[in-house]
């Protein structure tokens, strides 16, 4: 098979080209780790969550980096692509934080709750949000309620909806009573951690599993002699350690065997 | 509406109309009123001009170039904490506000300067020589002198404020232009996503349509 | 009389354009103006008549020297004395200088209103003005729907429009047909009669000058080379550059060409005369010639009157016996300045 | 002769301002033009001159009526026929019109280039023009470094630079000084009889018409009200507009004002004679005072000539027996108009 | 640097600033010859104007129009795939390039347009009294007398380029915003913001002293 970009007749290092959505130190050491298991890799990093798949399909990238199995069913579904996972690499830990309250049941009458509004985190925030009991969602909805599909809120909670990245700037806001984010989006100044959270999202559930983010290429290029070097770079020692450090300790590194991934990803792709 | 369009995807494009009205208007409002009276002491400061004082004219240029790098998406966030002072939250549509009559400001001095240097000399000389009061001059004649390519130019920024809210979306601004991204692109319906833009469009040919009216009875 | 306006060793310069020395406009000019006076400056262009006009108005500042109205150096005004004094002085720029925004109306009233005028007056002085420089119909004109002259009579209504007691007139009839010229003449003459303004004129047009002014200076690159009464000056010019200038309007200097013209064109002997009163007072011409037998003809020249008295230039062609002629020539002598040619 | 250029009853409207009715700038104006004349254009300001003379360069189009230029009617032109017409007519404009962002230097050059002048051509004539207008030294100046009359020379040096074949000049001498008017005219006389150059002069300085104009025609609210030659017009306006405006310049119509005046100063008895050639050609009023025992003075009035021809007024007062008197201006009335006041 | 800023850190902010200034020279380079065409066109065009021709100006209008209420997120993101067959890539910050030409060009025609409808009517007369042609004029004289002006929107422009590449980061194109958004506010990592800020202001202000002295030259 042809490899990607392909491979230097003296067996020198494999150029990967990889599009994430965040330029950091982590990506640094992955670079440098990579160098030693013969990679040669190179980040694009994009802000917009829809490119990094785009430009792997149409070739410019060999591979991604920034996304969880059930925004990737997403994009599958809707664009009849067909990106598919390579290996896991983390799942975040998301949770229900709130500046005024220490439980989610004194959250009162008419707050306001601080929500992403891409569609696969929006339902994940539904979900947060039902586990504390603040509203239920249809469960024929799938794993991809909208709005409509909130079948309870007896507290009349609004949600209102930022970016994906914004969403932890509510947290101070006098107007939102809370927010549902991921933990390692906090600014770290403010000491939030994990058990900060009203409710926390178990990332060890098997109902977490479309929320494990994962490197993914398209489907006729997994077979591709880098990935088990790429994977050897992710799992190594100092990329961990990197890892571990930018978030903080609020994600969880995970090692999900890749068939059930694309599993997973299959069954969501039919939602 | 057809049925490509449901009831309340119209209604959200309402609603998004709406925000983005609101933010763009009561932003120009503010930033038209900052914006020309900076740009006018901009240009009346210069050297050999009614004002000249060059401590004042660099102080000026200082504030503007210094907001004017700030990308609009870290002024927006930058602010928050003002904004949370000021009206109690950083989101949604008035939380957008200041940043944005910041942003317009600024680029509405520069324009504006871009303008007035236009003045003729002598209509000038002609305020001072009936004994107008520099302030008088500036406003009652350089600005009046100017009216016309002034009037484009805010039509200019208030088209500009509409592609800002757009950003402004990601502090929960809503508007349009984040409604298109978030609705239209991010859910891949791109059949709301050209209905925002064909109301943008509308909406912006007006308000052209309308500076340029307004402009081309100022114009000389 | 009192002085209203003096310059005092007043230079001005310019910076000169790119890679050209600087342009020194003015020069050490000392000039004098008595209130109630109507002071003409004329001189070549670019002599720096417009430079020195915007200077009485504080436009333009000296680089050394200093002017002051009514005894008040210039230099030394706060702001608002300065404006006090600007609103005190109507200027008539020679370019118009007309505000294009706004209309003819708005042109006119524009003083008024910083004048303080209540509405009701700016109305009607703005009307009264319109009417007198002739532009019925135009009020709600935009400068640019202007012919040349009627924005020159925007500019002048401008500058008189408060009754300014200094009006300060940089060629202010220069794109004015006769007619017109008269007119506004006659208003600013008129004004200084009845209101005892002050005024300074600069212009090209002698007529205006002999019609106008009570004094002139006359200006050659940026020095004053004469100054003197109008009657003075304009019969009997000192300078050669005054006389380059203020003769070919009296025709007191006639060219080679036009004497060699005139020589083909008459038979009898050329010669022409200085007019003063005393050629005037008595039949001086018609005396002599029936004394000495010879016969004339007034062949070109004219005789203008300013302030009453009579200036300007007779050429004559002279008929008779060569020592009659000689007569005749040395008896005007003794009333008139006399070339023959 | 060959005609070059003509209009036929040419009407131009603009819109009126806010709220007024449209103006009527020119109304079925038909005029001829000659191969080689200097026409003149006079008329009260807001007459139409610099309407119609922009109409001949096609700057702006009659909303009736047809403009013809060497017999092509200018509304039937291609843009590029246009434009070829308007390079070989140089404009001077009233108001100048000068590239602000430009030197005098670039000003001048310009039309040099589009006519396709080399580099060198460029350079010697545009500096030939630059001395001529008497510029030296201002070459890179920008226009608002200029005075008045400095600006107005480069927009002269500008329309003939390229030695165009018509030059219409819309008061090219109106910020100019008497001498540097005079150097102007002869400049176009010259190029007027050296190079056979048809040219259309409007201005409201007679002494210009006087020196220049072989025709002229003189408009009064849109309409021609008079057309003729220089000298005719000059002498013998017919319309009391031309007599109006005419009459200051050659001292020809005395005011009521004027006479009184007069008739305080002096004694004897007033009268005005009209000047004629044949009033000149021998010593008319020396012999008929000699044969009538009458006396006369000049007080005032003027004689000039164009093309050789003098025109003008004399007003003498006369002292005299009554009959003798009457009989000296019955012996007069046999040579000239004479009126008596 | 001092101990606040790693190696890593500084190479970072220098690639951005280098990314940042290949996208904006090259869009601006492009824009401006775009823009200024546009915008003498939009001008020449108008009713009484040399090229006086109302569908043509109606038609240019609606392109200008059409073009700028699309939020510049979406155009960037809508012109991906032009990007790619033209550039081989749609990525990276050749791939801003397009989009932001195309969002400056229409942006210097009406701030332009504002600037050409001050140029005194009676040095378009002269033009076409000396036989220039159209676009002579439009070129010559026209542009060449509103230079001052001119420069000076064309400066507001290049600035407001500056803050449309922290947009561009959306497809990768990196650059200073990008760098401080992703870096300053997503990691919190404050003063490496402050640093890309100042460097953006110097940027600016290096900007803004070099088109206010150009201008100069040319104001009259
Ligand atoms: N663009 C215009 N719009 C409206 N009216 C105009 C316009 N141009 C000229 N006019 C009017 O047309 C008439 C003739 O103007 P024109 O400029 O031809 O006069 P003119 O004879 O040259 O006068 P002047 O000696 O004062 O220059 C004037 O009443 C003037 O107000
Ligand atoms: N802003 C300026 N910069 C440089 N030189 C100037 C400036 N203004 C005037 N000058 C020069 O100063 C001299 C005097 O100019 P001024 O306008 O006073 O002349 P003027 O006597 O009014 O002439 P005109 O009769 O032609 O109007 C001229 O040589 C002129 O070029
Ligand atoms: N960063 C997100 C997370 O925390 C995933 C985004 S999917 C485009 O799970
Ligand atoms: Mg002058
Ligand atoms: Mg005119």
């Amino acid at each position: 098979p042809r490899l990607l970009g392909g491979e230097d007749e003296t067996g020198e290092l494999i150029p990967l080209h990889i599009a994430d959505t965040a330029q950091s130190d982590f990506q640094d050491k992955i670079v440098e780790v990579g160098k030693e298991k013969g990679l040669d890799i190179t980040f694009t990093n994009f802000t917009d969550p829809y490119l990094p798949n785009t430009a792997l399909i149409e070739g410019e990238v060999d591979a991604n980096s920034f996304q969880h199995v059930a925004w990737l069913s997403q994009f599958n579904k809707e664009t009849g692509s067909d990106v598919t996972p390579l290996f896991s690499t983390v799942i975040s830990s998301w949770g229900l934080f709130s500046e005024d309250h220490d439980s989610a049941d004194s959250i009162p009458d008419g707050a306001r709750i601080a929500v992403p509004d891409d569609p696969a985190n929006f339902s994940r925030a539904l979900f947060i949000l039902q586990t504390a009991g603040v509203l239920e969602v249809d469960p024929d909805a799938g794993v991809f309620p909208v709005e409509e599909d909130i079948t309870s809120n007896p507290r009349n909670i609004e949600l209102v909806r930022l970016a994906h990245e914004s969403v932890q700037t509510a947290y101070e806001d006098p107007s939102v009573e809370a927010v549902v984010v991921a933990t390692d989006d906090f600014d770290p100044a403010l000491g939030i951690t994990s058990d900060d959270a009203l409710v926390l999202e178990d990332a060890s559930a098997e109902s977490s599993a479309p929320y494990i983010i994962v490197v993914a290429t398209r489907a006729d290029n997994v077979d591709n002699e880098a990935w088990p070097l790429l994977e050897e770079t992710y799992r190594d020692e100092r990329v961990v350690t990197a890892l571990e450090e930018e978030k903080r300790g609020e994600s969880t590194i995970v090692e999900f065997p890749v068939d059930q991934l694309r599993s997973t990803l299959a069954e969501l792709s039919q939602e | 509406m057809s049925d490509l369009f449901s009831a309340s995807t119209v209604d959200r494009v309402g609603v998004a109309l709406w925000e983005t009205l609101f933010m763009v208007s009561v932003s120009f409002f503010f930033a038209s009123i900052i914006g020309l009276v900076l740009g006018l002491f901009l240009f009346a400061t210069r050297s050999g001009q009614i004002l000249a004082n060059r401590a004042v004219h660099v102080g000026l240029n200082l504030v503007v170039n210094t907001l004017r790098p700030i990308p609009f998406i870290i002024l927006l966030i930058a602010l928050t904490p003002v904004t949370r002072n000021l009206l109690g939250t950083s989101i949604g549509p008035a939380a957008a506000i200041l940043p944005l009559t910041i942003a317009a400001s600024v680029g509405i001095a520069r324009v504006a300067e871009s303008n007035l240097v236009a003045v003729d000399p002598g209509a000038i000389e002609a305020a001072r020589a009936v004994g107008a009061k520099p302030l008088h001059i500036l406003f009652g004649f350089v600005g009046r002198e100017a009216l016309g390519p002034l009037i484009l130019s805010l039509t200019f920024i208030f088209v500009a404020l509409i592609d800002a809210t757009a950003v402004a979306g990601a502090v929960g601004g809503g508007g349009l232009g984040n409604l298109a991204l978030t609705y239209g692109y991010q859910r891949f319906d791109y059949a709301i996503m050209l209905l925002i833009i064909v109301v943008l469009i509308a909406l912006v040919q007006s308000v052209q349509f309308l500076g340029n009216w307004i402009a081309r009875r100022f114009i000389q | 009389m009192t002085e209203r306006i003096r310059l005092t060793d007043v230079t001005k310069q310019f910076p000169g354009a790119k890679g050209a020395d600087p342009q020194l406009a003015l020069q050490d000019v000392s000039l004098s103006i008595e209130a109630g006076e109507i002071y003409g400056l004329i001189g070549q262009s670019g002599a720096g008549k417009s430079t020195l006009l915007r200077m009485i108005d504080g436009l333009e500042r000296p680089t050394s020297g200093t002017i002051a109205v009514d005894g008040t150096d210039l230099a030394g005004l706060r702001p608002d004395e300065m404006r006090a004094l600007r609103r005190s002085i109507g200027m008539v720029f020679q370019q118009f200088s007309l505000w294009n925004a706004r209309t003819v109306y708005d042109n006119i009233a524009v003083p008024l209103k910083l004048a303080g005028w209540s509405k009701e007056a700016i109305n009607a002085r703005v009307a009264e003005l319109i009417d007198f420089v002739g532009l019925h119909g135009k009020a709600f004109a935009k400068p640019r729907q202007l012919s040349g002259g009627q924005k020159q009579r925007v500019g002048i209504a401008r500058a008189i429009a408060t009754r300014p007691s200094i009006v300060l007139a940089d060629e202010a009839t220069s794109a004015l047909d006769p007619q017109t010229t008269t007119e506004i003449i006659d208003l600013l003459r008129a004004a200084n009669t009845e209101f005892g303004i002050t005024m300074v004129v600069v212009t090209h047009e002698m007529d205006v000058i002999a019609r106008l002014a009570d004094r002139l200076s006359i200006l050659s690159r940026g020095q004053v080379v004469e100054t003197g009464e109008v009657h003075q000056v304009l019969s009997r010019p000192e300078h050669p550059v005054s006389a380059g200038l203020v003769g070919s309007y009296t025709r007191m200097t006639l060219s080679e060409e036009d004497r060699r013209e005139l020589r083909e064109g008459f038979a009898g002997t050329g010669i022409s005369v200085v007019v003063q009163e005393s050629l005037l007072r008595s039949p001086v011409l018609s005396r002599l010639a029936r004394q000495h037998d010879v016969d004339f003809t007034v062949i070109t020249g004219g005789i203008s009157r300013t302030k009453g008295l009579p200036y300007g230039q007779l050429s004559l062609a002279l008929y008779g016996e060569g020592q009659d002629v000689d007569a005749f020539v040395a008896g005007l002598r003794q009333h008139a300045e006399v070339s023959t040619w």
